[in-house]
């Protein structure tokens, strides 16, 4: 699971009625535009913001509380071994050129995942050994071994259905089942979507979206300010939500989303394969006023990588309070401030920001910090992410459920190689959804303790809308920025 | 136009009369340049100019023109035939009718005071037209009249050269087409400002004859300005000796020349008659060089570079003579007996 | 004369072909595999194989270069390695976009530069001279981003008169594509007026220097006439020269007002294929670039061969 | 004769860039020396006091210009324990444009530095060899010019990576062309004088002509070249920053304070005024240096008897 | 008879002009089109022509500066023509040059020590300061001159300047092309006087180039009259001017304006030969 650019949208949950009259078009604000269409062969959260249960529909999807429900799959069944997953499918869905879906383009759509997409999130899929379609209304998958996580992944892109039709299009028309189709991508500038007039499901209230995309933050407000768009998908400038409060124009949301901003330690090598150093930086950190400084107060201290809107989520603030003294003293202990940490972030603005704020307090507690700014995406993922050429850096992990991905590999770049926390993590995944829980509790609580790397903070949703535009999702806690539930009171 | 209508020149002066220039001084900046500057002009009268360089001859002649810089100081008066107004004073627009209609200019430079991107007869008919008002010759005519004019300075194939441009002429060819533009409105009084300075002589010879002739022609009156003594003995009945920015000494070249009695007329004189000094032999000089702007001494400008000089030089010397055309303004003036 | 014309062809495609090489080379350079940038950082050696195969990242360079430099002449700029589509359709339209804001622009600037930097050579020593002057020193020195950032301000967010960014293509809402570009051309062009008022005066004042400005004068031409008829045809010589090699620099040099006012113009494509590591788009639009200046350049010698006579025989 | 008839402009401009011109005429009584006018006093002292706050700056500031403090974030301007009030991390405004001042001549020097060192040579080499060596060299300049500064500071960016050096070593790059251009064209008008032609006949070598007279006539087209130079770099540091590719944090800089100030321009704008009226003031001052340098050494202006 | 100070046998310098065809290369300019003379040690040797005949070429090549086409130039007997600008020693050590342009021929950045030093330097000659004080006290300036900018004196003294320079390392020959040409007629009268005493003093050869007829006449004793590239008559001075041969040497000194003449009643017309 690669890490994404900054925080992701929201996700449209229930709700939002049709309701109230008024114009049925809507611009949304977003900040990163995807360089591509297709998801299958291009990295980035982008692609799936715009598209996913917009344009794709998945056979289950995750609501505002984090649980799964059914999307278009009316329901499903679990073996008792765990392994075989048995889906009754809506019957009257239809892809946008006016096929029917069916349990066929299940069936395609996952061996697609498996063969032809080239993306590393693809490997979610390799636990699948067998899918068939039992009618054109029943799909069964059977897995190699039982996974939670699996059916959780058929909820992101990787679950989303296509049509293999349209296989070839994927770049310049993507087809779906979804409430809107996709109109027309003005590069540089936005994404069209119109209502797909037979929808299956309940229409959507407006009859156009625009995805409008904005480099800039500032010029992002100011688009709202000057009624160019109507929502701000993700403010990425908080200071600046100032301008937006109390003034009766603008509604402000405010939720959570699954993005730890991570401050990640390269624990394969010296200084940070060594626990005390790591204690140390923890130690160093004042996340409150980091919170403050960075993300002018906006986001979640959490203290364990887990959101607080997952089901394992526990509050670990404590085990590693602000505490200089503490700090100073482990820094001398380990002789560490002798040389020069890298602490190697990418360019991406809250990571230069909060990057300046934890040199800072290191430097406070006795390290030493040299802060590179690497070009985000090549250069930082080239340099940090493949080649683990750093001692520290600042990411936001925004994949759902990312601690395995993230702490369970021992490639991965931050090099954490703990075969107990790997046992836990399989164990839980292959158990039941209680065992789940208390096994990831307890692996992030013992992560968290090991000081494998510090959640700074959790990035919160924030987006901001002129008054009287009614379901914008509170917490943006999957891939997809859901347009159908959005209305206008 | 109509602001400078035809009128009769003032009763005191001759009918003849082209150009009165009297009491003008001009000052730059914190430096005063030109000093109570009085001469005048008859009709068809060549008077020469000389002096130094830096003695304040292109300023008397920009002066005349109105073409002194924007901040230039100028008091005293300017009056030229046929205009009723004095060109001390006189605004932009009523200078620019004058300008090249009663009194025209040729410059010194023929390198660069030709438009390098219009073609010389564009050059020649737009200084006819200027002047044209309404009823003037069309665009066609002024070029038919400009290269009759081109032809009169003596261009060879006139109808060719109206054509070309700038560079594609000599020096010599350039200089002509720069006299031909002087003289296309038949102006009162022609200016020429070291025109052949920068010409060979045996260019020099022919545009000095095309210049005498043309405005002998026109029944022009002429003011010469060079520091060749012998061209102004050549071209002129008439000189103004210059220094320091005033007029030193005023004449007859004749009498001037051969009876100089200002000192410095004198040793201009001498220093500049290489025929009769020995060959190879000791030449008489000024001793100094001319002083730069506002370094010049009070009373007598000239006492800091005469061997003459005395105490009483340093009281302004009074102009001797009947009147500014004639004299000299010396406190030891040479002997009149001696002749160069 | 066309001894000139064909000498300053020659020269022309010699340096498109010497920087083709450059261009070529130094993206070579560029760190950042691009196939592995375009397929995510997990993916498997063998996807990355395939599509550098695929994309021919594989052959020689030599074969690389020229089947990239045979593809331009043919303007087939290829597909990019990201979102597979054709390139050249996108680089026009971005184009389209960039020449709108940078041609108004450069209009609008000029418009400005011309009567003022006249006057500010003709009122050299008067007080609105210096008035003026002083004005275009200080227009020069305020980065074009930051004059974008104030007119926004005021006149989109506080005044709320005009919309702060966007582009609306002018076939799909002439209105709103003209309300959209007047804060952009007015920080680009205020600039650039800045820039050329103060070379529009000291051509002027250089060309009020020569003698045949006096001689025009002299004939009874009065000082406008004389620089109207004899001065702007010499201005005009550096004044082009300046004129052509901005507008040349501001198909990139616009990127910052681009980005200001969320415009997509061809400089904002070039930061973001840069970003995506999309390498032939990246060469192809910097090559696009080059070629641009180096025709306008092209262009401007043969039109001084118009202006300036003495230049048609090449005497000196 | 110069065999370049072509004007070309002095300065490759990208975008927002100063003049290169703005020559003052004044009338010069023959003879006296031309004296420097205000703009040139005027520019100095602006320059000056950008130099004296960078030197102030390695020996004192205020406060740690990157020293991050929660407690006090955005202070105001007058805040008593810092003039200009402090950002949003809580960094005092006032030391970090004391030390961007640092950052704002490193760039100029840089730029210039290597624009000069490269480009006064390659000029005099141009002039003294002018067949062999000068024509092959101004066609490469000439391509070079072809490649706009900001091009090429985003193409370096790219493949070294953003940072202050790498961005000012592009717009350096992109600078030699003009220095060429004038250091040849003023050595051709040097290499064509009589004292040139005095010193070979007194048995100077090329390299005593290069040194003792190319070198010094043409100081004064290098010395307004580089001031104009300077003021390009500074503003293509702020540009540069502006879109990412300029000083990297923590490294104040005055174009990064004014990038970073942007999502606070309606509840702080101060944090936009401060490095915006430094960079405007530190251009305008290298501007009219030299504006006030290029009247001071105009060949057409010195000494005409 | 010894060897002439200069020899010049059959020297030719043409210059090609850029081409302006496709189809011709660019015309050649002959600036000399074969020229031939000697100067004796000690003569003062003037050479008239009208601008662009070929004299400051004719000065460059004998001054080893440029190089002929074809031909051969001797200084006291060694060759100049063809000779690498390194291997000319002798020549600089013999051989000096008075240029027309007071201003443009010194150094505007040198002082007026190092201008004059400036042969001794470069030929490695030893008592420098003492040497300079000496030349500005021949030339007739004070000392304190040494210390000073050639902006600040006048045409006159700067061509002083220009004089003690090419005076500094001794040579027997000077070359002086136009060196009055640029000042003042008062001012023309005090070099004219300074350059006749210093030729005399020391012995010198001089080369006298001038447009103009009566500073030759003044100065030399011999003068060659030059015309498009050729010499067309040589001959004793006086012999020249009263009795011309060549209808160019006639034309030319009918057409210089003269005092005398003029003051007798002559006019421009008299100034035009029979060719006009
Ligand atoms: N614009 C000006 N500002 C100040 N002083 C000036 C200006 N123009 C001329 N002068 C000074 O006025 C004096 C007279 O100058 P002018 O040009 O009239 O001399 P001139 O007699 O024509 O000399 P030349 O023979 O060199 O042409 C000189 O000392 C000159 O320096
Ligand atoms: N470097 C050169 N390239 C081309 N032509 C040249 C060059 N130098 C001289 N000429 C030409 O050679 C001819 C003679 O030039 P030269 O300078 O010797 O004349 P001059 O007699 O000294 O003239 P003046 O009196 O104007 O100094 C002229 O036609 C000139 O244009
Ligand atoms: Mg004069
Ligand atoms: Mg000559």
């Amino acid at each position: 699971a690669g890490s994404g650019a900054s925080g992701s949208g929201g996700s449209g949950g229930s709700g939002g009625a049709n309701g109230g009259g008024g114009d049925t078009s809507l611009t949304v604000g977003l900040v990163a535009e995807p360089a591509s269409l297709d998801f299958t062969k291009q990295d980035g959260a982008a692609i799936p913001q715009a598209l996913l249960d917009n344009v794709y529909e998945t056979l289950v999807t995750v609501d505002q509380q984090g649980d799964l429900k059914p999307s278009l799959a009316k329901s499903w069944t679990v073996s008792p071994d765990r392994r075989t997953y048995t889906f009754d499918l809506v019957d009257n869905a239809k892809f946008t050129d006016g096929q029917p879906f069916t349990a066929k383009d299940a069936v395609y759509s996952i061996e697609q995942v498996k063969n032809a997409w080239t993306i590393s999130l693809k490997a979610a899929m390799d636990v699948v050994q067998d899918a068939k379609a039992l009618s054109d209304t029943k799909l069964q998958v059977t897995l190699s071994k039982p996974s939670n996580d699996w059916l959780y992944r058929m909820s992101t892109r990787i679950g989303a259905m296509m049509t293999e039709k349209e296989t070839a299009n994927l770049a310049t028309k993507p087809v779906g089942t979804g409430p809107y189709v996709f109109d027309q991508w003005r590069r540089g500038d936005s994404i069209t979507l119109k209502a797909n007039p037979s929808y299956w499901g309940k229409k959507p209230y407006f009859q156009q979206v625009t995805l409008k995309y904005f480099k800039d933050p500032t010029a992002l407000n100011n688009a709202l300010l000057t009624k160019t768009i109507n929502v701000i998908g993700t403010v990425q400038a908080p200071e600046s939500l100032a301008q937006f409060q109390g003034n009766g124009a603008y509604e402000i949301v405010e939720g959570s989303t699954n993005g730890e901003v991570l401050l990640s330690f390269n624990n394969g090598k010296a200084p940070f394969d060594n626990l005390k150093v790591r204690q140390a930086a923890r130690y160093a950190i004042d996340h409150k006023a980091l919170l403050d400084t960075c993300w002018a107060g906006h986001g979640t201290l959490v203290g364990s990588f887990v959101p607080p809107t997952d089901p394992w989520y526990e509050d670990l603030t404590g085990l590693y309070p602000h505490d200089v003294a503490k700090a100073k003293a482990l820094v001398a202990e380990t002789g560490v401030g002798a040389t020069p940490i890298r602490l190697r972030i990418p360019s991406l603005p809250y990571a230069v920001s909060c990057g300046q704020v934890v040199k800072s307090q290191l430097e406070q507690a006795g390290f030493k910090v040299t802060l590179d700014q690497l070009e985000f995406p090549a250069v930082w993922l080239s340099t940090v992410f493949k080649d683990a050429d750093y001692d520290m850096s600042i990411i936001a992990h925004v994949e759902p459920r990312d601690l395995p991905a993230v702490f369970g590999n021992p490639k991965y770049y931050t090099r954490y190689d703990n075969k107990q926390l790997q046992a836990d993590l399989a164990a839980a995944d292959s158990g039941t959804p209680e065992e789940q829980v208390t096994l990831m509790k307890k692996a992030a609580r013992e992560l968290s303790q090991d000081a494998a790397g510090d959640v700074l903070f959790v990035l919160p949703n924030l987006m901001v809308a002129e008054k009287g535009i009614t379901g914008l999702p509170k917490n943006a806690i999957t891939e997809s920025f859901e347009l159908a539930g959005l209305a206008r009171s | 136009m109509s602001t400078l209508a035809t009128q009769a020149r003032p009763a005191r002066a001759s009918a003849s009369r082209v150009l009165d220039v009297q009491h003008l001084d001009v000052r730059l900046g914190r430096f005063h340049l030109l000093h109570d500057v009085s001469f005048s002009i008859e009709q068809g009268e060549r008077v020469g100019l000389i002096g130094e360089s830096g003695s304040g001859k292109s300023l008397t002649s920009l002066a005349l023109l109105g073409l002194l810089p924007d901040d230039a100081q100028v008091s005293g008066s300017i009056r030229l035939a046929g205009v009723d107004k004095d060109l001390v004073g006189a605004g932009e627009r009523d200078l620019a009718t004058v300008r090249g209609r009663d009194v025209a200019m040729v410059f010194q430079e023929p390198m660069t005071a030709l438009n390098p991107t219009m073609r010389v007869g564009d050059q020649v008919a737009e200084a006819i037209r200027v002047h044209a008002g309404r009823g003037g010759p069309d665009r066609g005519a002024a070029r038919a009249r400009a290269v009759e004019l081109l032809d009169q300075v003596g261009l060879p194939d006139p109808r060719d050269a109206a054509r070309a441009y700038p560079h594609q002429l000599s020096g010599g060819q350039r200089q002509r087409v720069v006299l031909a533009i002087a003289l296309a409105n038949d102006p009162a009084l022609l200016v020429c400002d070291e025109p052949t300075t920068a010409l060979d002589v045996t260019v020099q010879a022919r545009v000095l004859d095309l210049i005498v002739r043309g405005v002998t022609a026109r029944d022009s009156a002429m003011l010469f300005i060079t520091h060749d003594l012998s061209v102004v003995a050549t071209v002129c009945e008439r000189v103004l000796v210059m220094y320091g920015g005033r007029i030193v000494e005023a004449g007859p070249v004749r009498e001037v020349f051969r009876r100089p009695r200002h000192r410095y007329t004198q040793g201009l004189l001498a220093a500049s008659d290489l025929d009769s000094a020995v060959p190879g032999g000791q030449l008489p000089t000024i001793r100094g060089t001319v002083p730069p702007a506002g370094a010049f001494p009070d009373g007598c400008v000239f006492r800091s570079r005469c061997d003459h000089a005395t105490e009483v030089c340093a009281t302004d010397p009074r102009w001797t003579g009947t009147d500014p055309a004639h004299g000299f303004a010396c406190h030891h003036p040479a002997d009149e007996e001696r002749v160069p | 004369m066309l001894l000139q014309i064909l000498r300053r062809t020659a020269g022309l495609v010699v340096s498109l072909l010497v920087s083709s090489v450059l261009v070529f080379v130094f993206m070579a350079l560029l760190p950042g595999d691009p196939a592995r940038v375009a397929l995510g950082v997990n993916a498997s050696e063998a996807s990355v194989a395939q599509l550098r195969s695929e994309f021919g990242l594989d052959q020689p360079l030599l074969t690389q270069y020229l089947s990239w430099v045979g593809g331009f002449a043919r303007f087939d700029l290829g597909t990019s390695y990201v979102s597979h589509v054709a390139i050249a359709p996108q680089i026009v339209d971005r184009l389209q976009v960039t020449l709108w804001l940078v041609v108004c622009s450069m209009v609008l600037a000029l418009v400005i530069a011309v009567p003022v930097g006249t006057l500010m050579a003709l009122r050299q020593r008067r007080p609105s001279g210096f008035v003026l002057s002083a004005v275009s020193q200080v227009g020069v020195a305020v980065p074009a981003f930051l004059a974008g950032i104030l007119l926004v301000t005021v006149f989109a967010v506080k005044l709320q008169w005009l919309p702060a960014n966007g582009w609306t293509p002018p076939n799909e809402g002439p209105v709103q594509f003209v309300r959209q570009l007047i804060l952009p051309v007015l920080s680009l062009g205020l600039v650039q007026a800045a820039v050329l008022t103060r070379y529009i005066r000291s051509a002027i004042l250089d060309v009020q220097r020569e003698d045949y400005i006096r001689t025009a004068r002299a004939k009874g031409l009065g000082p406008m006439e004389a620089l109207r008829r004899h001065g702007f045809r010499n201005a005009a010589i550096p004044v082009v020269t300046v004129l052509a090699l901005q507008l040349a620099t501001l198909l990139i040099g616009a990127v910052v007002v681009e980005r200001v006012f969320v415009i997509p113009g061809l400089g904002s494509l070039l930061l973001d294929q840069v970003a995506n590591r999309d390498l032939i788009f990246v060469q192809d639009i910097v090559m696009l670039l080059v070629l641009a200046v180096l025709l306008v350049n092209f262009v401007v010698d043969l039109l001084y061969l118009v202006i300036d006579p003495r230049l048609k025989v090449a005497t000196r | 004769m110069s065999a370049d008839p072509m004007p070309r402009p002095v300065v490759s401009l990208d975008g927002p860039t100063p003049p290169g011109l703005g020559v003052e005429p004044a009338p010069a009584p023959a003879g006296a020396r031309r004296r420097p006018g205000a703009s040139f006093f005027v520019g100095a002292a602006i320059v000056a006091v950008v130099a004296l706050m960078a030197l102030v700056s390695f020996v004192w500031t205020p406060h740690d210009p990157t020293l991050v403090d929660a407690s006090a974030r955005l202070r105001p301007i007058g805040d008593p324990d810092y003039v200009l009030g402090t950002d949003k991390l809580g960094r005092d405004v006032l030391s970090q444009v004391l030390v961007g001042a640092r950052t704002t001549l490193f760039v100029g020097l840089v730029a210039v530095g290597l624009a000069g060192l490269v480009g006064v040579p390659l000029g005099i080499i141009a002039a003294m060899s002018h067949r062999v060596v000068g024509e092959p060299l101004m066609r490469g300049m000439d391509l070079l010019l072809a490649f706009p500064a900001l091009l090429l500071a985003i193409m370096f960016s790219a493949v070294y990576g953003g940072s202050t050096l790498v961005a000012m070593v592009a717009i350096g790059i992109a600078s030699v062309p003009s220095f060429v251009r004038v250091v040849r064209s003023g050595a051709m008008q040097v290499l064509g004088t009589e004292y040139v032609m005095a010193a070979r006949a007194a048995g100077r070598g090329p390299w005593a002509i290069g040194l003792r007279h190319v070198l010094p006539n043409v100081s004064g087209l290098v010395i307004v070249q580089a001031s104009v130079s300077f003021a390009i770099a500074v503003l293509a540091e702020a540009a540069l920053s502006f879109l990412g590719f300029g000083t990297p944090p923590p490294t104040p800089s005055w174009g990064r304070m004014l990038q970073e100030s942007q999502e606070l321009l309606f509840s702080a704008p101060r944090l936009a005024i401060v490095p915006g009226v430094a960079i405007a003031v530190a251009v305008l001052g290298f501007n009219l240096l030299g504006d006030g340098l290029r009247d001071h050494y105009d060949p057409r202006l010195e000494d005409r008897r | 008879m010894t060897t002439p100070a200069i020899h010049v046998q059959e020297l030719r310098r043409s210059y090609r002009r850029p081409r302006t065809s496709l189809r011709q290369p660019g015309p050649v300019v002959e600036a000399l089109k074969g020229v031939s003379f000697d100067v004796a040690r000690g003569e003062r040797f003037g050479i008239v022509g009208e601008s662009g005949c070929g004299k400051s070429t004719l000065m460059r090549l004998l001054a080893g500066l440029d190089q002929p086409t074809s031909g051969e130039v001797q200084v006291e007997g060694q060759t100049v023509s063809g000779v690498a600008e390194r291997r000319l020693g002798f020549l600089r050590a013999s051989l000096q040059l008075v240029f027309q342009d007071p201003m443009g021929s010194l150094d505007p950045r040198m002082r007026v020590r190092d201008i004059i030093a400036e042969p001794l330097v470069a030929q490695g000659l030893p008592n420098r300061r003492a040497r300079v004080a000496e030349l500005l006290e021949a030339v007739g300036l004070s000392p304190a001159a040494a210390d000073r900018f050639p902006h600040q004196f006048s045409g006159g003294q700067r061509q002083r300047i220009s004089i003690a320079r090419a005076l500094a390392p001794s040579p027997s020959i000077l070359l002086a092309d136009e060196p009055v040409s640029a000042l003042d007629v008062s001012v023309r009268a005090q070099v004219l006087n300074l350059i006749t005493d210093l030729v005399g003093e020391l012995g010198l050869t001089l080369v006298f180039v001038s447009h103009d007829l009566s500073v030759v006449r003044h100065v030399c004793e011999r003068v060659a009259v030059m015309s498009e590239g050729e010499i067309v008559e040589t001959g004793p001075t006086q012999q020249i001017f009263d009795d011309p041969q060549h209808p160019y040497t006639k034309r030319l000194l009918r057409a210089a304006p003269s005092m005398r003449r003029a003051l007798a009643g002559a006019g421009t017309a008299d100034l035009l030969g029979d060719a006009s």
